[in-house]
């Protein structure tokens, strides 16, 4: 029993980082259809851009560098979106591989600016320590992570650039002659999706290590979420984050970490022979 | 303008014949055996790419997880070899000796007892067959699971590619059974004959091209045929396909199957060809770089898949001993150059400057006169 | 307020018009016809941006935009309602018209003129629109091109798939409209509904104008030949 | 890369002024953030040797091969160099994995592979020559030094594969020996980057101290998010096989100083060697740069084989291992001796603390180099280890 | 004999709103019935539960007296149903040839599907006839204009040879000349077999129906002949409506 109230903060602060790691997904998944796997390195260069203005402000890095982040690494995906990524939309499949090809580029870029080995980032003095098996810094991850879900509902369903983003993704060619400008619409959902995966980066770098293959290590986990989720559901994606995280923490404490993934995998591909679509779906009745 | 399609019809067969002659009798005789060897690898590669254009290509499954069927096949014929070489030499050093032979990582692993899993591996043909039995069998159930279901496009993918991830991690974790990270390695002889030894690797090599061919051929046939008509419908139009009275979640698993009989096939090959067989040949990368290769070498069409996988192959070399740092640009470099200028990879390219002369030609030469010149 | 000149396009290397000429005036309601297969589509959607022009020239209101992108010439004041149903599947009938309203920054009473023209939409506003019937897909789609008030509406065989009761509703407001001075330019199969409607109209083939004339003209036994070949 | 404009055939056996010498390391891929170091280090050795006129008067010319942290590729380039450079001896290798891949390409081709890395032992293969510690020299007084503090009750954490398992088979054996007990056993992948849990379940346990064979950045993830479970050094130490100097900046100094490493050689190495080593080794790469256990066994592997040659006065195998036995030299780690029966090295075992500017400072030594024992044939509780 | 198509109090429900609300309907073989109603009255959605792709809340199908609930699509296709959709869908990629011998294929067991096509069929050949697409054969069918492909679609079913065809709305977008020449076919392909037609088209009603079904917000609200149906004072109300001018009536 107390293993399983111990057990329960570290399954949601888990589910706290695959969320914010799948919520710029949301995005550039979601709404796109571009499967991003270069989502990993923008989450890499949020780290890289903690690190970097730790030299500027100390300690307080992690929370300067989380607007900083989101626009450098908005920009790096908004030059993807630009000069790659524009000519694909509708092939999803194919902006799998074309961003993969991105991904590798990017990780050796990275190696080759800041060197193989790790980086260190320093954790502001504050979020030491923590209540029970519950850290202070996985608790910020937890509140960061709920205000960027709030923020992106928001956005979503509540402005009319939110509308514009599903207009678009829903009928491009609709959306072109209802007025809609979709190439800025498309720069702008690149822009925000690729900027979440900055802030997640910088989340990170209180929990993981800060190198050049920091983002190969979430980019599956991050998929799993809104696979299981539902494509395009922010419902979804908060549910499922929840869900794996709470059966990884498990799992793991059950049996063991190598255990718990293949646990998880299979887990998800039951739970896809109850939802194939994902929890939340959004279905019309057209034929595909 | 008969005389202009015949030859067109010609030109299919005409350039596999020169390519077969090339791979059988002029390839084993100008390379040594190291670079055979290498190109015997490529070939490996190959008939797995083979599958994914199959599967990719044709019937619009983007697979990221066939090293997972690569690897099945890879590791049957490697628990094979292992237990002949075990049960052939008397355990080296370390062990104590007496009870039934254990491969030697068993020993170091501190397994006592050959696990009933290897016991029937010990048989040829049992290995053999399951090279092609595992996984097909995998595939099937997990193609029925998922595409009874309509699990596909972009869900298909991640879900094959975490089936890759959670496989490797299966395997690693399995230390005593599988040889954890290290693999299976350290093999003496293929059926009887000594693997080190040069005619063998050349006889191995001629056997990874006939193979290749074969399935080529196999493939090209269904491919043309009615089958691959519905594939193309089920890839485009899934759900219309129902309502033709097909069910393409039965298509679907049976040519899922098939490039995974392919990749196991292509697994089994590779194991006494590179001497290897270790997880991480299986993981996401690996199975990643091989759908890379289709795409460079072009989807759409088988023979694009095969050249993909060998040009992807012998650029990995060549790159790498020549430049190793810069490899990782240069194949991210290349793959986006590819995947955006010539999104139907190299046979595209080819086929659109073909297309793009004969464009030029045409206006230039009255039509009458054409049929003439080349009858 | 339209003018078309000499315009040409096609899909890759398949040419589908040939040296279209057309135009329309403040006002005036223009009616395209011909079999399937003759281009009208294609005609329209070059006219909208949706596919580029390889030769010609489209002018509207005295600007050309030829090479402007689509979302330029709804903010001029055209409007098009493709052919099919087309609308956004999983916004809701409300965040249909609303989307377009706010691309073109109208005001929010022409979104409630658009269902005064369709008050069927009004019990259906929270729906998602992929679950609509086909018929109310297509009022949905009219609805979203009157949102932007336009100054010319251009329509794709409007009442394909639209119960009698409402094609007459259509015709109405499409009468109406064109009386307060909108200009139409119509593609329509229904003979009756064009004669009733147009002022002009051009007969379309092979991607050539091969007829065009005044709505008494449509009458004559000739050009009806034309539209039954 | 440098492949040497030297003629295909033979140009190793001598022949004309040069020999060709291979190495093989990942440069690229996961591994190469520790292999490129280790290959830094044998280049030098070998500019080094060259600089002081070479061996048997030729000069050495590296042939530098990348393993792309690739097992399968290693076995591929291994045989290139071998057969189509026809390289004297090669450097390479770092985990088990890639050197089980090479084994047999060595073995079969009579060719020698100098393999640089502490490793888990049960391994002799007349064609390797291993310069890194084996367990008995880094594992065993690993454990000697935490029953000495009177540590008594172990939790094991490590990556899931080879030597972590091994290592913690002759751990349990040693605690049974010793009367320690192991509170717990947990693995987790390779580039597992989620601590919560074990975290957790180290905690509960409430150990002495945590043997720690976790590899890569694992350690970065599990460091860290100890330290913000609020464990530390003081009481619960966590003792490291696979943290050096290199890896302590990526962990964060505030994570891990206190803690305690296992080695045979740290940058702060008190010897004459050690200092010409460090200072040879910052001038030819950067001030910045630090130097490590495997660094110095790969640039001690160069001058080991230079010696053999030079006492076979031949680069011929089966001559080379033959006069290996025996060769003693002064290395920046201390006195290194090849045994020449299972080709390891006689090695002094160091433990060290990490220290708040990252570097490690020694508090505990063996004394005397170590004999090598791959097998643990000298332990009688090991008995039955190896044979399983 | 029993009649080929019974619905019996069939309702499908969606998040709530009732599309269908207990409808009954019987066709006997060899007849062509017309289906009409407003817009959303639930006639495709009628449809898409004969054919297996909507799921009733109650009620059932029945073929020939047996039941089709639980089936799944092509099981019902393979039973002798087949349709056409509202918004054509074909394979794009597929020559015009190809779509319609799939569509003919589908009987013949799955191993000799793994033969090379050689020729055309006959039923193949017909349907390229009837459909006025010989022309096309070899073209993708992506490059078909609207009214194209609603000419394929309706090949592609005639070469399914089902015993029943259910038809959402074939002649939307055809000319007047092509409208006849779908009514002809239809009429014809009736004589043997059962057609369920959805039309909005009065005109093209007239001409050629003879029982029609009129469904209103997911019931059945009349049924009868065509004159019968038209003179209905609650059909011409809900459906059919009237011009202010009230000079002509829509469609004729
Ligand atoms: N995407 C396309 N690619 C190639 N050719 C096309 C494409 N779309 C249409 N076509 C061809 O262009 C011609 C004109 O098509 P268009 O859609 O403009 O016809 P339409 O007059 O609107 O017909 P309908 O009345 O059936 O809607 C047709 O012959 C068609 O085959
Ligand atoms: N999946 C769904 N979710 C919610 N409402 C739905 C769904 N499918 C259909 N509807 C509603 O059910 C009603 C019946 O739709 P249906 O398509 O059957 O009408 P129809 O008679 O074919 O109309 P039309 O002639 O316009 O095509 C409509 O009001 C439609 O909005
Ligand atoms: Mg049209
Ligand atoms: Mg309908």
């Amino acid at each position: 029993m107390e293993a399983f109230v111990n057990q329960l903060p570290i399954g949601i602060s888990i589910g706290a980082v695959l969320l914010l790691i799948a919520l710029g997904l949301t995005f550039t998944f979601g709404q796109m259809g571009v499967i991003n796997m270069a989502h990993g390195e923008f989450i890499m260069a949020g780290a890289y851009t903690a690190y970097l203005l730790q030299d500027l402000t100390g300690r307080m890095a992690v929370i300067v560098a989380l607007p900083v982040a989101f626009a450098v690494a908005g920009l790096m995906g908004l030059i993807l979106e630009r000069t790659a990524i524009r000519h694909f939309y509708g092939r999803p499949l194919d902006t799998l591989l074309l961003t993969w090809g991105v991904s590798l580029v990017l990780q050796q870029l990275a190696r080759d600016l800041f060197g193989a080995p790790n980086v260190q980032v320093q954790a502001p003095a504050w979020l030491q320590g923590g209540i029970g098996t519950l850290p202070y810094n996985r608790l910020f991850i937890f509140v960061l992570a709920l205000l960027t879900v709030a923020g992106v509902w928001a956005y979503l369903n509540r402005t009319g650039q939110g509308r514009r983003m599903q207009a678009v993704m829903q009928n491009r060619g609709l959306a072109a002659v209802s007025g809609i400008d979709t190439g800025r619409v498309d720069q702008r959902t690149f822009f925000i999706g690729s900027g979440l995966a900055g802030v997640a980066g910088v989340a990170l770098t209180l929990i993981g290590p800060v190198g050049p293959t920091l983002g190969t290590y979430y980019i599956v986990d991050a998929f799993l979420v809104v696979v299981a989720g539902g494509l395009g559901s922010l419902l979804g994606a908060v549910v499922a984050a929840a869900g794996l995280g709470l059966l990884n923490s498990y799992a793991e404490f059950w049996s063991d970490a190598s255990l718990a993934k293949v646990i998880v995998f299979a887990v998800i591909v039951a739970f896809l022979q109850v939802r194939p679509q994902g929890l939340f779906v959004l279905r019309s009745r057209a034929l595909s | 303008m008969n005389a202009v399609t015949n030859l067109a019809r010609l030109r299919g067969p005409g350039i596999f014949a020169v390519v077969a002659a090339l791979a059988l009798v002029v390839a084993p005789l100008a390379l040594e055996p190291f670079r055979l060897g290498l190109l015997a690898k490529y070939l490996c590669f190959a008939i797995v790419a083979l599958g994914i254009g199959l599967a990719w290509g044709q019937g619009g499954m983007l697979t990221l997880g066939q090293g997972v069927f690569f690897g099945l096949g890879g590791y049957a014929m490697g628990m094979h070899l292992k237990l002949v070489e075990a049960s052939s030499l008397p355990s080296s050093g370390s062990s104590s000796g007496g009870g039934p032979a254990l491969p030697d990582f068993m020993v170091w692993s501190g397994v006592e007892e050959l696990p009933a899993l290897w016991a029937p591996f010990a048989d040829p043909v049992f290995a053999l067959a399951m090279v092609v039995a595992g996984p097909v069998l995998i595939a099937t159930v997990l193609g029925l699971l998922v595409f009874r279901q309509r699990v596909r496009g972009a869900y298909f993918a991640i879900l094959t590619q975490a089936l890759a991830a959670a496989f490797v991690i299966l395997l690693v974790g399995q230390q005593g059974l599988t040889g954890g990270t290290n693999g299976l390695t350290n093999f003496f002889e293929l059926f009887g004959r000594d693997l080190a030894d040069d005619s063998t690797q050349r006889g191995l090599y001629i056997v990874v091209a006939l193979v290749l061919g074969v399935l080529y051929l196999g493939a090209r046939q269904l491919v043309n045929s009615r089958f691959g008509r519905l594939l193309v419908a089920v890839r485009d139009g899934e759900d219309r396909v129902r309502f033709l009275g097909y069910d393409p979640a039965v298509v679907k698993t049976i040519v899922f199957a098939i490039s995974a009989g392919m990749a196991g096939l292509a697994g089994a090959l590779f194991v006494p060809v590179v001497g290897i067989i270790s997880p991480a040949l299986l993981g996401v990368v690996p199975s990643l770089e091989l759908v890379v290769a289709v795409a460079v070498g072009g989807r759409f069409a088988l023979a694009g898949a095969v050249l993909g996988a060998v040009v992807m192959g012998y650029a990995k070399t060549s790159f790498s001993e020549q430049f190793a740092d810069g490899w990782l640009y240069l194949q991210g470099a290349l793959f986006i150059l590819v995947m955006t200028l010539a999104p139907k990879g190299l046979v595209g390219l080819a086929a659109s400057a073909r297309e793009a002369l004969a464009a030029r030609r045409r206006p230039a030469v009255p039509a009458s006169r054409t049929v003439k010149e080349i009858a | 307020m339209l003018s078309v000149q000499g315009l040409e396009s096609g899909y890759g290397r398949a040419r589908v018009l040939f040296g279209i000429s057309l135009s329309v005036e403040p006002g005036e309601l223009v009616c395209v016809m011909g079999r399937n297969g003759v281009g009208k589509t294609t005609l329209l959607d070059t006219v909208m941006g949706v596919l580029p022009a390889t030769a010609g020239m489209v002018a509207f209101a005295g600007e050309d935009v030829t090479r402007l992108p689509s979302h330029r010439r709804v903010a001029l004041g055209m409007a098009y309602v493709p052919q099919g149903h087309a609308t956004f599947p999983q916004l809701s009938v409300l965040g249909n018209l609303l989307v377009t309203l706010e691309a073109c920054r109208g005001p929010r009473e022409a979104l409630e003129e658009a269902l005064e023209t369709f008050p069927r939409l009004k019990p259906l506003l929270k729906r998602s629109a992929g679950f609509l019937s086909g018929g109310q897909q297509q009022q949905l789609a009219i609805a979203r091109a009157l949102v932007t008030r336009p100054r010319l509406l251009i329509l794709d065989e409007p009442t394909e798939g639209i119960q009698p009761s409402i094609v007459i509703e259509i015709e109405e407001a499409i009468e109406r409209l064109h009386a307060s001075g909108m200009a139409v330019l119509l593609v329509e199969q229904y003979l009756e509904l064009a004669l009733r409607l147009a002022d002009r109209f051009l007969i379309l083939d092979a991607g050539h104008v091969v007829h065009s004339g005044t709505a008494a003209d449509l009458r004559q036994e000739e050009t009806r030949r034309l539209l039954a070949v | 890369g440098g492949e040497a404009p030297a003629n295909e055939s033979g140009a190793a056996a001598g022949g004309d002024d040069t020999i060709k010498v291979g190495i093989l390391h990942s440069l690229s891929g996961t591994m190469a953030i520790s292999e490129v170091t280790v290959r830094d280090a044998e280049l030098l050795a070998i500019e080094e040797i060259n600089k002081a006129g070479g061996v048997l008067g030729k000069q050495l010319v590296p042939v530098v091969e990348d393993g792309a942290s690739d097992w399968p590729t290693f076995a591929e380039k291994a045989t290139k160099l071998i057969r189509q450079d026809k390289v004297a001896t090669t450097f390479g290798g770092w985990t088990s994995a890639s050197r089980k891949a090479m084994l047999p390409v060595f073995e079969r081709s009579k060719a020698l592979l100098w393999y640089p890395v502490q490793y888990e032992g049960l391994e002799s293969s007349p064609y390797i020559f291993y310069t890194g510690a084996t367990t008995n020299q880094q594992i065993i007084p690993g454990l000697d030094y935490l029953k000495e503090q009177g540590k008594k009750k172990l939790f094991l954490v490590g990556s899931d594969y080879v030597f972590p398992r091994t290592a913690n088979k002759i751990i349990k054996a040693y605690a049974a020996a010793n009367g320690m007990e192991i509170l717990g056993e947990e693995y987790t992948p390779l580039g597992h980057t989620e601590y919560g849990t074990l975290t957790n379940k180290v905690v509960q346990a409430k150990p002495d101290a945590v043997f720690n064979t976790l590899n890569g950045d694992s350690n970065v993830a599990f460091f860290k998010q100890l330290k913000s479970a609020g464990v530390t050094a003081e009481e619960m130490p966590v003792l490291s096989v696979s943290v050096a100097e290199e890896e302590v900046t990526g962990i964060g100094v505030d994570n891990i100083a206190g803690h305690p490493v296992a080695w045979n050689y740290y940058q702060t190495t008190d010897t004459p060697a050690n200092k010409k080593f460090v200072e040879a080794f910052k001038a030819r790469y950067g001030a910045a740069k630090v130097t490590s256990d495997p660094m110095e066994a790969g640039y001690n592997a160069v001058y080991l084989w230079a010696e053999a040659v030079k006492k076979a006065g031949t680069v011929e195998v089966e001559a080379v291992r033959k006069a290996a036995g025996g060769i003693a030299l002064e290395r920046p780690e201390g006195l290194v001796t090849i045994d020449g029966e299972n080709q390891h090295m006689y090695k002094t075992a160091r433990i060290g603390i990490i220290q708040p500017d990252g570097l490690i400072k020694e508090v505990w030594n063996s004394g005397e180099p170590i004999k090598p024992d791959p097998y643990l044939k000298g332990y009688p509780w090991a008995s039955g280890l190896a044979a399983g | 004999m029993s009649p080929i198509i019974e619905v019996r109090g069939l309702s499908v429900v969606f998040d709530g709103f009732r599309a269908l609300d207990g409808v009954d309907l019987t066709v006997e073989r060899g007849e062509l019935r017309f289906l009409i109603g407003p817009n959303g009255a639930g006639k495709t959605t009628l449809i898409d539960v004969v054919t297996g792709l909507t799921r009733p809340a109650s009620g059932e199908v029945l073929l020939a007296g047996r039941s089709l609930t639980g089936l799944r699509e092509h099981q019902i296709v393979r039973l002798g149903v087949g349709r056409t959709f509202q918004t054509s869908v074909v394979f794009e990629e597929l020559t015009v040839l190809e779509n319609l011998d799939l569509a003919a294929a589908f009987r013949r067991p799955l191993l000799s599907l793994a033969r090379r096509r050689r020729g055309v069929s006959e039923t193949v050949a017909e349907a390229l006839e009837t459909t006025g697409l010989a022309g096309l054969a070899d073209r993708p069918a992506g490059v078909l204009s609207h009214g194209q492909r609603q000419w394929l679609e309706i090949g592609m079913l005639l070469a399914q040879r089902p015993e029943v065809l259910l038809l959402d709305e074939p002649v939307a977008g055809m000319s007047r000349a092509e409208r006849e020449r779908t009514g002809e076919l239809l009429t014809s392909v009736a004589r043997d077999r059962t057609v369920i037609v959805v039309e909005h088209d009065m005109e093209f009603l007239r001409r050629y129906a003879s029982q029609v079904t009129v469904l209103h917000e997911g019931r059945v609200l009349a049924e009868g002949s065509v004159e019968e149906v038209r003179g209905d004072p609650r059909v011409q109300e809900v459906y059919i409506g009237r011009r202010k001018d009230d000079a002509v009536s829509a469609g004729s």
